[in-house]
Parts: structure tokens; C-alpha cells; sequence
């Protein structure tokens, strides 16, 4: 049985096709979902995928979180539906409070654009298990309110749980506090990180490595496992 | 009809940018005194009906919730003769 | 306020209208009055005033435009040609690809941010309205001066704008290109590139016909955006009342326009339209008229039913509004309400306002009042022609006397060096990363190269690897030199990038920037690029599908150099094919394709050096180019080289700096004993390009371009992790990356 | 120190997305009886040294070329207490 994989498309989300070229490319099924949608079609794990849903106007990610689909997606997510949010899907997720934090524009003010290096701070989450701990990837960054802040208690609380999953390597593209590029909550179902697996899927296309690819399995592996 | 203002600040402890480019710029545009900026947003709500308490609590709640992330911004809401 | 109707103005033929405010001439006034048979209403003068504007209705330049046309080369590739919204072009395997440049340069020095962001959207929905899936965007720039304080304030925004609304449509920013020049103080130029894809079959047209069909305006509501001309009709002669400024400068709305174009998508999925058409300059003005003049039959508009965003426009400027993110369809009476279900869906508003009618008139009511009867042919495609006068100026000699040649030439390897690090750092020649990283290249999962490559590169097909590249080139300094080859040479160096990156050139689309057409002396520019740009088409066999014209670009009597910007497109059958410009592995050969001859006139040597514009621009062959692509071309689908690089500004010096940069490897370079040290590294002759070549494949490449009658040298050796120019000087990559990638961000960040 | 406040809104005949975009979302998340919304910047300015009528006749020049692009633009200058 292929394994159903949510994308979720709200009005201005623009990497929705390029998430279930990834999710296809990895061997599970992508299940577009609409943001009207108030069921999960199935779906056995969800990405909120990049753009700029209701064009970031007011803040990225603020308007999205009260569509319908939304409602279904958090409820799972509390019964541990694994969630991956890139971008504005992170956004999203910390709009929403899935996750703590809040994103900012970049301490630069421009959009940025460019290959980045991570560190895999934690591999244990539901969708970074084909990492190792500590291993260095490349995957493209883009956007311009990456700016991950939070207060210094949620901070330590974050660092000492573990729930950091991954740190910008070599340059801190945004300003975005201890070089956090992505976190987990705590049950390491729900995942939320500004660069973009899946631009990094395909030799050749973009920056033309694969590093993104192993979130993608991680789920399959994890899904087909159960 | 009746405005009530809804200004939007980035909380003092978090960094702004945005003022700070402002304000860094301004020396060389030739101003100076300025010894700080802050950058934020102003939100006009044109209101129908009457501005009561009623009216009120439910902008504050809709500020609290939708118009200001309370994680890092503060929020004040002013009604506008 | 008295409605100025189609009966009133018949039975008040004395009423004085402004339209002289309203650019119009004395003798187009009355040719006006001449085709209705009458003086025209407010809302007809409205709509005659802004389609007959140099702008809408290229009186200037049609007379020399129609040469693309007739000059246009055979080909099979042209689906659609100069005429319609963009043209489109053939690629194969059932696909259909639509590109074309326009330019939203005035705009942009008054709100860069705005003025370039809404430029964007403008080219996109005229993309989207070919029928076509929008997939990259690319943005020729020419800016002041690089440390002129405006530059500052302008650059930031448009770079801003660009960005802001390209990535917020999810379009991919594959390329361009960023010129600083005194000349460009006052009017920068801010030109912007959209490509489409679609299925043969999806092509569609801006056409009104069968009569029944609905008009149905959809998008963005009515404001009033960009009539700043017209509310001189509102405010002075009709109602005093009114606010009398209205913007001249447009909002953008990127998220709007996502919707559009997804909607639009969805329609066409469906079939549901008829014919289509984007708003534009002259907002419903040029909609209506052009749908209805490229129709069978007349149209019948309400105009009372368009959603507005202020209640208070009067019907001339709903006619006028440039409001952004708005799309006009014909659609079927048995579609509409699919069709109005589908923008339901996507938050976008539709509305009917009219339909198409047996007649051949265009008639536009106010509840109920007619205010528009007009022959549409008369306002969309009937406009006045002029024949300006031109004249070669009197500088020209003395510029070209002017010799480049002449100047003091470095005498040493250490001088040599010093010239190298002086054109590598210098702010057209420098890396624009610091503007490109603020531009989404990745967005849609399909970019297989992206600045700063020659040309940029898309996926088209996943299954086969179907893929088309764009460049864009132009040159103003050697176009000053020499209108008629410095268009030649945009052509050539365009056409060359496409090429070099594996792709084979198929069509060219172009956006002419030039001074005041009432200059005979940028008349006489004008027509040399026009007929220079035709004649190199021809030869090169790449047809023009469309492109833009933007004159009165100058500040009191200067005008900017005249400035054609040439787009090609190429087509390349398996994008794994592609050839990239970093030098990727030591060992491999560096060879120079082509002749170099003692060439500077123009150069970005003489300019940075010697701040010198002066002689004459390098000679052009075309029968060279074409050979050279095809050498290009074919090596790279043979698996013959694995890195090329355009040789243009800033000649050898340049492109080594640039692909050795981008690859991480260095080159130690021998010069040819038949070759000036100093002509090798900066001549700018065109027709070149550098390729590496693995040891492998050395004797089957060289036996290609022999037999081809193709001249090749080879000039070096990947290797080390400097540039060595044997027996001149050294220069270690850190050093030349510190100067080729610091000058951007410290005269902007 | 005293702070001076500029607010920055769009010109009313200007379109708004931000503002639209929140206008729209109110109704869905149970609000109603906003009939209109206007999203702009606020700046606040920490000015060294007397706010006296040379000081704000310079704020406000700097409001107008800097803070504002009045092609589109409004602007308001307010002394805070
Ligand atoms: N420099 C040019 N070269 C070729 N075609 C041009 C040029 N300028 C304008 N055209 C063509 O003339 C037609 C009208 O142009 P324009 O009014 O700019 O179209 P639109 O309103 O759709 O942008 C289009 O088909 C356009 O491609
Ligand atoms: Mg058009």
C-alpha cells in the first residue's frame, strides 16, 4: 500500500506542486488538500509547503492559520500525525502555536536567496530519522521573514529537550537567534524549518544536490514501518 | 462611522531592523538628535455602529489574537474622534 | 453633473473638449471628429487620447518596427507573431513557449518599488493571456551612476519591488542584467521578461467574437490608479468637484495576481474562454476596443456594472484606470456560470459587463446612457502613423574619431594585473549576487541554471527533459557608438549565451529604450537599431515574435544611450545536456573559439580605465555566430565540453574571472605568440566564447571545429587555484573573488 | 527625551492589499461590522534635546522625503506626552 502524504495549497502557497514532486519522487503518494478542506483525505502525514499564503500580508502565515484546514491539521497534530512545515508552513506552525517562536523579517531586511548549510541537530524526529546527528546538508534557503526569535527560557527549554533540529552551518543567513533554522515539538512528530527540502530533491534542478530528500524518506520509512 | 487606531510594536526586547536602518540612515540624510527608532504598524478600522465597551473588547480580543503576535509584538487600540 | 452622452455631444458640437491636456494633437483632434462624424463625448475622448499615446499606439516607431515583420526569416517555429499580446513559439514535442520584454521605466524612478513590482505583474498577465502557464521572469536593469546618492534610493526599490512581486508569484528569476551609467540618472531602466509554457492547443487570443459571447471583467476591483491625465476631463470641464491629482504611479497587489494566474489556469483547463485579454496601459479603454477590433462583430459594455474600490470615479476614468491584476474574458453564454464558479473558488471577483453584439460598433452605457459609439478599429488599431524626421547627429564622427585604440595600454605584467582586479571590480563588470540573491531562482522545482550563467534555463517537460533557455544583452555604450551594429551586437551577444548553455536559438523578442522621438538625432538612432536588429534577425534566422518600445527616456535635451535590449530563446531537447560556465575540473583544456582581433572601442577596459566612450564597437559576423552556436550546440550534446563561457564585456579577463569564480578551480593560461598579452585579455571581439574540454575528447573536438571551419586556440589549462597568465602575472581566486564580489554590497548594503 | 510619533499611511485612493487582505479574514474569524481597513507604518522617534517648533518643522521634512514617498503617501507627525 503506497503511503498517502498531505499538501496542503492555501490561496498564495507556491511550492505546493514542487512538495509532491518530492513526496513522488521519495515513493509515496502525494494527496493535494485544499485550505477549504475540512478533512485529511486520508492523509497519514502532512506538509505545509513554502509561498506566501494570502500574500504574508499582515504576517506570514497569520491568515492561513484560521482556514478549515487548518482546524484538521492541528487536531492531528496533537494525536500525532507527523507535520513538516517549510517556510511558510514553519511560519504557520508557529502562528499557530504548534510550535514556539515567532519569525521576523531578516535582520538584513532583504528576501535572500541562496545554498545553505545545515547541521541535522536531531535526528530522531519523524522526519529527519535518514539523517545522523550532526551531519552537515545543503538545501536551498529563500525568504525574507526568517528570522526565528523566542524568548530565552523557550530557548533553553528548546536546547535542552533536544528540540532543536537544525542549525544554519558557516553563515547565519537571518539574524535568527542561537542559528536556529528548525525545531520540533516535543513529541517529535510536529517539524518546522525555514530552507527548502524539497528544491533539493533532483541532481541537476536548483542547487543540484539531493540533500533534501531524506525528509521525504524518513516519513515513508517511518509510515511503511508502523 | 466611527476609526478606532490599532498600533502595532515589535515588544522593546526584540530587535528591529527595520527602525535601525532608519535610523541609521539618518545622519547622512543630514538629521540628527534622533537617538532611536522603532518601526511598526498602524492598523485604521473603520467601525459601523456605535464604539461601545462591547465594541471595544472584541477589537482588543480580535488585536490580541489576529492583528498582533503577542510572542513578539505589544499592541495598544485607540479610538479616533 | 450632466453625463456628456453620445446625443449630447451630436447636439453640442460647440462644446470645447481638452484635448490638447490630453496629449493629443491638433490634426488628430479633428480626424477624431472626422471618424464619429461628430465631436466625441468625455469618455470617447478618453479612450482616443490614451490609445493614440505614443505608448498604446507606437506612432513613432511602427514605421520602422513593420521591418520585423517584413524582413522576418522562414521558419516553421512562430505559432503566433508580432501582433498579439506576445508571440509564441514552437519547441516541440507538442509544447508552446511565449516570452516577451517590456518596460516600466518611468514608473520606477518616481515609487522604484511600486513602479517595478507592478512592471512585473504587467508582463506576466500578458504571458498569462497567450493561454500560457508563466514559469520564469528575468529583469534587464540599467541604473545611474553606482555611487550616485539617487542610485541608492532607486536601485534598493526596484531590486525590492522586483523581487517582492516575482517571488511572491512564484516565478523563478532565471536572469538579467544590471548596467550602472551616468546616462541613466534621471531615467533608469527598469525592463522585465516573462516565459510561458503551454500545449499547442492552449494558444489563445485577444479576440471579441460570436455575438451573444459575455465580456466578463475579473481580478482586482477598479480604482483610480494611473489616470492621472485624464481626471483633467473629470475636474475642469465636467465637475469641479472632484479631487483633481490622481496617482500617476500604481499599487500592486502579488497575491491578487497569484490568484489570477492560478484561476486563469483553471480556466483554460477548461476551455471556457473564447478570447482573453490582460489590462494594461489604457486599462478597459484598450481591452474592450482591442478584443472588439481584433473581433468579428461589436461589443455592448455596461460600464456602471464594474466593481469599483471608489465609488466616486467618474465613467472616463473607469474607462482610463490603470488598476493592476484585472483580466477581461468572452466567454460563452453556457460557460459563464463555470466560469464565475471557478474565480468563486479562487476569491477572485467576475463580473459580466457586457457581451458581443452583431453590430460593429463599440458601445459603452453609463445606467443606461450611452457614452461611447465608436468604430473599434479606429481607436485600438487605427491610430496615427508618423514619419519623424532623423538625421544622423553631428557628434557622431567626432565619437567615432574618437578611437579607443589610442589609448595608454598597460606595459607590464604587474600594470596588466592591476587593469585585471581594476575591470573585475568595477560595478558593471563586479558579481550582482547582492541583487540576484534577493530574487527567488529555485521556486517551481525547475530551474536548471540561473544567474549568474549565460542564460538562464527551465525544466519544460519532466518525462522527457524538454527544457528552453533566455538570455537578455544589450549594450548602450556601443549602441551610442554605433546604433546600427550596437543592436546587432545585443542580438549576437544574446543569442550567443543562449548557446553556450547547450540550447539552440530559436526567436528574439526586444524592448527598445530610447531618448524623445522629437530628437531627430534619437529618431536617427532609433531607426539604425530597428534596422540593424531586422537585418541580423533575418541572417541569424530568428524571427521577432513581439517585444516593447519606451521612448522619452531623457532628462531636458540628454538623452540616455539608445539601448536595445534583446531576449533570445533557445530550445535544448535533454536539459542534462546543459552546459554551465564554472570550470569544474583540473586538468580539462581552455579553449578560445573564435577570432580575436584588436577590438576596444566601447570596452569595459576603456571605460573603467580610461572613463572613455570613443571609436567604434567590435565588428560584427553573423555568419560567425551561427557557427560558432552550432559548435556550441552540437559539443555539447556530443558530451565534448563541460564548461563554456560568452565572451563579451570586459573580454578573456572577464569570462576566465567569472568561470573560474563560479567553479572553484583555477586556470594557468599560455598566451599564443601571435597575440598581444594585453589585446588577448581585453579585446572585446564578438563571436567568441571559451570552452573546457576534457583530455578525452581533445582530438574529436578539434576535428569538429576544423572540419566546421571554426578558429580554436588553446589558451590553457584548468588548474591551481589562481588566475596565472604564464610569463605576466599571477592572481590568486581569494584575491580576485574579494574584488569581484565586495564592490556591490559596499556602495548598496 | 521626548518621542515623536510619524504615522505613514497609503493615500486613500491608493489600493491596499495588506489592509484588504486583513479586512477580508475578519468576517471568517467572527468579526463583523468593519467596513474598512487601512494597514500603514508607524515610526517612533526618541528625540534628543527639546521638541520645539524647529525640531518638528525638521521631523516633518524628514517625514516627507525619507519616511514617506508622498506620491503615495500620507504622513502624520504627533508629539507623544
Ligand atoms: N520593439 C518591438 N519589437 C517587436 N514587437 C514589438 C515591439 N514593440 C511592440 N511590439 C509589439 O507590438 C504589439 C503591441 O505592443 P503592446 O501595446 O506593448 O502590447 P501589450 O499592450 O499587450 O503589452 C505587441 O504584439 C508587441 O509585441
Ligand atoms: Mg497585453
Amino acid at each position: 500500500m503506497t503511503v498517502r502524504i498531505g499538501v496542503v495549497t492555501f490561496p498564495g502557497t507556491l511550492d505546493d506542486r514542487d512538495t509532491q514532486r518530492a513526496v513522488r519522487i521519495a515513493g509515496a503518494e502525494p494527496v493535494p488538500l485544499w485550505h477549504r478542506d475540512k478533512d485529511l483525505k486520508q492523509a497519514e502525514a502532512i506538509v505545509l509547503p513554502g509561498g506566501f499564503s494570502y500574500g504574508d500580508y499582515l504576517r506570514a502565515g497569520a491568515i492561513s492559520r484560521f482556514s478549515p484546514v487548518m482546524e484538521a491539521v492541528v487536531a492531528a497534530a496533537r494525536d500525532g500525525m507527523p507535520v513538516l512545515g517549510i517556510c511558510n508552513g514553519f511560519q504557520l506552525l508557529t502562528e499557530t502555536h504548534l510550535l514556539p517562536g515567532a519569525m521576523l523579517r531578516n535582520n538584513h531586511l532583504h528576501f535572500v536567496c541562496r545554498d545553505q548549510k545545515l547541521r541535522v541537530e536531531n535526528a530522531g524526529t519523524a522526519w529527519t530519522a535518514d539523517y545522523t546527528a550532526g551531519q552537515e546538508i545543503s538545501i536551498p534557503l529563500k525568504n525574507i521573514d526568517g528570522r526565528y526569535v523566542a524568548d530565552e527560557r523557550t530557548l533553553d527549554e528548546l536546547e535542552a529537550e533536544g528540540r532543536v533540529a537544525f542549525r544554519y552551518a558557516g553563515w547565519n543567513p537571518n539574524g535568527s537567534l542561537r542559528d536556529i533554522a528548525g525545531i520540533a515539538n516535543a513529541a517529535g512528530n510536529v517539524v518546522g524549518l525555514m530552507p527548502h527540502p524539497e528544491h533539493a530533491v533532483e541532481p541537476l534542478i536548483g542547487t543540484g544536490g539531493t540533500d533534501g530528500l531524506g525528509f521525504f524518506t524518513s516519513i515513508l520509512r517511518k509510515l511503511v514501518n508502523v | 462611522m466611527a476609526r478606532v487606531v490599532v498600533d502595532v510594536m515589535l515588544k522593546p526586547e526584540i530587535l528591529d531592523p527595520q527602525g535601525q536602518a532608519v535610523q541609521r540612515a539618518l545622519p547622512r540624510l543630514g538629521y540628527q538628535g534622533i537617538s532611536d527608532v522603532r518601526q511598526g504598524k498602524r492598523f485604521e478600522l473603520e467601525v459601523e455602529g456605535p464604539v461601545d465597551d462591547a465594541a471595544l473588547t472584541r477589537i482588543r480580543e480580535m488585536a490580541e489574537t489576529f492583528l498582533a503576535n503577542t510572542v513578539i509584538e505589544d499592541f495598544a487600540v485607540k479610538v479616533e474622534s | 453633473m450632466t453625463l456628456d452622452t453620445v446625443s449630447h455631444a451630436a447636439g453640442t458640437p460647440e462644446t470645447a473638449l481638452p484635448w490638447a491636456e490630453l496629449g493629443l494633437k491638433e490634426d488628430e483632434y479633428e480626424r477624431i471628429r472626422e471618424i464619429l462624424g461628430r465631436r466625441p463625448t468625455g469618455a470617447e475622448l478618453a479612450m482616443y487620447s490614451v490609445m493614440w499615446s505614443e505608448h498604446c499606439s507606437y506612432k513613432s516607431s511602427k514605421v520602422h518596427l513593420k521591418q520585423f515583420g517584413e524582413k522576418a526569416p522562414e521558419t516553421d517555429a512562430l505559432l503566433v507573431g508580432i501582433g498579439e499580446n506576445a508571440g509564441v513559439v514552437d519547441v516541440g514535442q507538442g509544447y508552446a513557449v511565449t516570452f516577451k520584454v517590456e518596460s516600466h521605466n518611468h514608473p520606477s524612478y518616481i515609487e522604484p518599488y511600486q513602479g517595478a513590482a507592478t512592471g512585473v505583474g504587467g508582463i506576466v498577465r500578458d504571458i498569462l493571456a497567450m493561454g500560457a502557464r508563466p514559469v520564469a521572469v528575468m529583469d534587464p536593469l540599467r541604473f545611474g551612476a553606482a555611487d550616485h546618492p539617487d542610485t541608492k534610493r532607486v536601485l534598493p526599490g526596484v531590486v525590492a519591488g522586483i523581487g517582492g512581486y516575482g517571488n511572491c508569484l512564484g516565478l523563478p528569476n532565471i536572469g538579467g542584467e544590471v548596467v550602472f551609467d551616468p546616462c541613466y540618472q534621471g531615467n533608469p531602466l527598469v525592463n522585465a521578461l516573462c516565459v510561458g509554457v503551454m500545449k499547442h492547443e492552449d494558444i489563445h487570443l485577444a479576440k471579441a467574437s460570436g455575438a451573444g459571447n459575455k465580456v466578463i471583467l475579473y481580478g482586482a476591483r477598479t480604482g483610480g490608479d494611473g489616470i492621472g491625465g485624464v481626471s483633467v476631463l473629470a475636474s475642469e470641464t465636467f465637475d469641479s468637484t472632484k479631487p483633481a491629482k490622481r496617482p500617476a504611479v500604481q499599487v500592486g497587489d502579488p497575491f491578487q495576481e497569484k490568484l489570477l494566474i492560478e484561476c486563469t489556469l483553471e480556466i483554460f483547463r477548461e476551455d471556457l474562454v473564447a478570447g482573453i485579454q490582460d489590462l494594461g496601459g489604457a486599462g478597459l479603454s484598450c481591452a474592450t476596443s482591442e478584443l472588439a477590433s481584433a473581433g468579428s462583430g461589436g461589443m455592448r459594455v455596461e460600464l456602471d456594472t464594474v466593481p469599483l474600490r471608489d465609488s466616486s470615479l467618474s465613467p472616463e476614468e473607469i474607462l482610463m484606470s490603470e488598476s493592476q491584476e484585472r483580466m477581461c474574458a468572452i466567454v460563452e453564454p453556457g460557460k459563464v456560470d463555470r466560469f464565475l464558479e471557478i474565480c468563486e473558488k479562487w476569491d477572485v471577483i467576475a463580473t459580466v459587463i457586457g457581451e458581443v453584439t452583431e453590430g460593429e460598433q463599440l458601445e459603452i452605457f453609463w445606467h443606461g446612457d450611452k457614452i461611447v459609439d465608436v468604430p473599434p478599429r479606429s481607436v485600438a488599431h487605427e491610430g496615427p502613423t508618423y514619419h519623424r524626421p532623423y538625421a544622423r547627429p553631428d557628434w557622431q564622427d567626432a565619437l567615432q574619431a574618437d578611437d579607443a585604440g589610442a589609448l595608454p595600454r598597460p606595459e607590464s605584467g604587474e600594470e596588466l594585473r592591476k587593469h585585471v582586479l581594476q575591470v573585475v571590480a568595477s560595478p558593471n563588470q563586479a558579481s550582482k549576487s547582492w541583487i540576484t540573491d534577493q530574487y527567488d531562482r529555485f521556486v517551481q522545482g525547475n530551474t536548471v541554471l540561473a544567474q549568474p550563467e549565460d542564460a538562464g534555463m527551465v525544466r519544460i517537460d519532466e518525462e522527457s527533459n524538454l527544457g528552453v533557455a533566455v538570455s537578455t544583452d544589450g549594450n548602450g555604450r556601443y549602441t551610442k557608438l554605433d546604433p546600427y551594429t550596437g543592436a546587432q551586437l545585443a542580438l549576437a551577444e544574446s543569442y550567443r549565451n543562449v548557446a553556450a548553455a547547450g540550447a539552440k536559438p530559436l526567436a528574439v523578442s526586444d524592448c527598445l529604450n530610447f531618448g524623445s522621438p522629437e530628437d531627430p538625432a534619437v529618431m536617427w538612432q532609433f531607426a539604425e537599431a530597428t534596422r540593424g536588429l531586422a537585418d541580423a534577425c533575418l541572417e541569424l534566422g530568428t524571427p521577432v515574435t513581439g517585444g516593447n518600445v519606451s521612448l522619452y527616456n531623457q532628462t531636458g535635451e540628454t538623452a540616455i544611450h539608445p539601448t536595445p535590449v534583446v531576449a533570445v530563446l533557445g530550445v535544448i531537447d535533454d536539459v542534462h545536456r546543459r552546459t554551465p560556465m564554472g570550470f569544474a575540473e583540473d586538468g580539462q583544456l581552455i579553449y578560445l573559439l573564435g577570432d580575436t582581433r584588436d577590438e576596444l572601442g566601447g570596452s569595459a577596459w576603456s571605460q573603467v580605465v580610461h572613463d572613455h566612450l570613443g571609436g567604434l564597437p567590435p565588428r560584427v559576423d553573423l555568419e560567425r555566430e551561427r557557427l560558432l552556436a552550432e559548435i556550441l550546440v552540437a559539443a555539447s550534446r556530443d558530451g565534448m565540453i563541460d564548461a563554456a563561457h560568452d565572451l563579451s564585456d570586459g573580454g578573456l579577463a572577464q569570462a576566465l574571472t567569472e568561470s573560474c569564480l563560479k567553479g572553484g578551480h583555477g586556470a594557468r593560461i599560455v598566451v599564443p605568440d601571435s597575440i598581444d598579452p594585453f589585446v588577448l585579455l581585453f579585446s572585446e571581439s564578438a563571436g567568441r566564447a571559451i570552452v573546457t574540454v576534457p583530455r578525452s575528447e581533445e582530438v574529436r573536438f578539434n576535428d569538429m571545429c576544423g572540419a566546421r571551419g571554426l578558429p580554436v586556440t588553446r589558451i590553457g589549462i584548468v588548474d591551481g587555484d589562481g588566475i596565472d597568465v604564464q610569463g605576466q602575472f599571477v592572481l590568486p581566486l581569494a584575491e580576485l573573488r574579494e574584488a569581484h564580489e565586495a564592490t556591490i554590497p559596499a556602495l548598496l548594503a
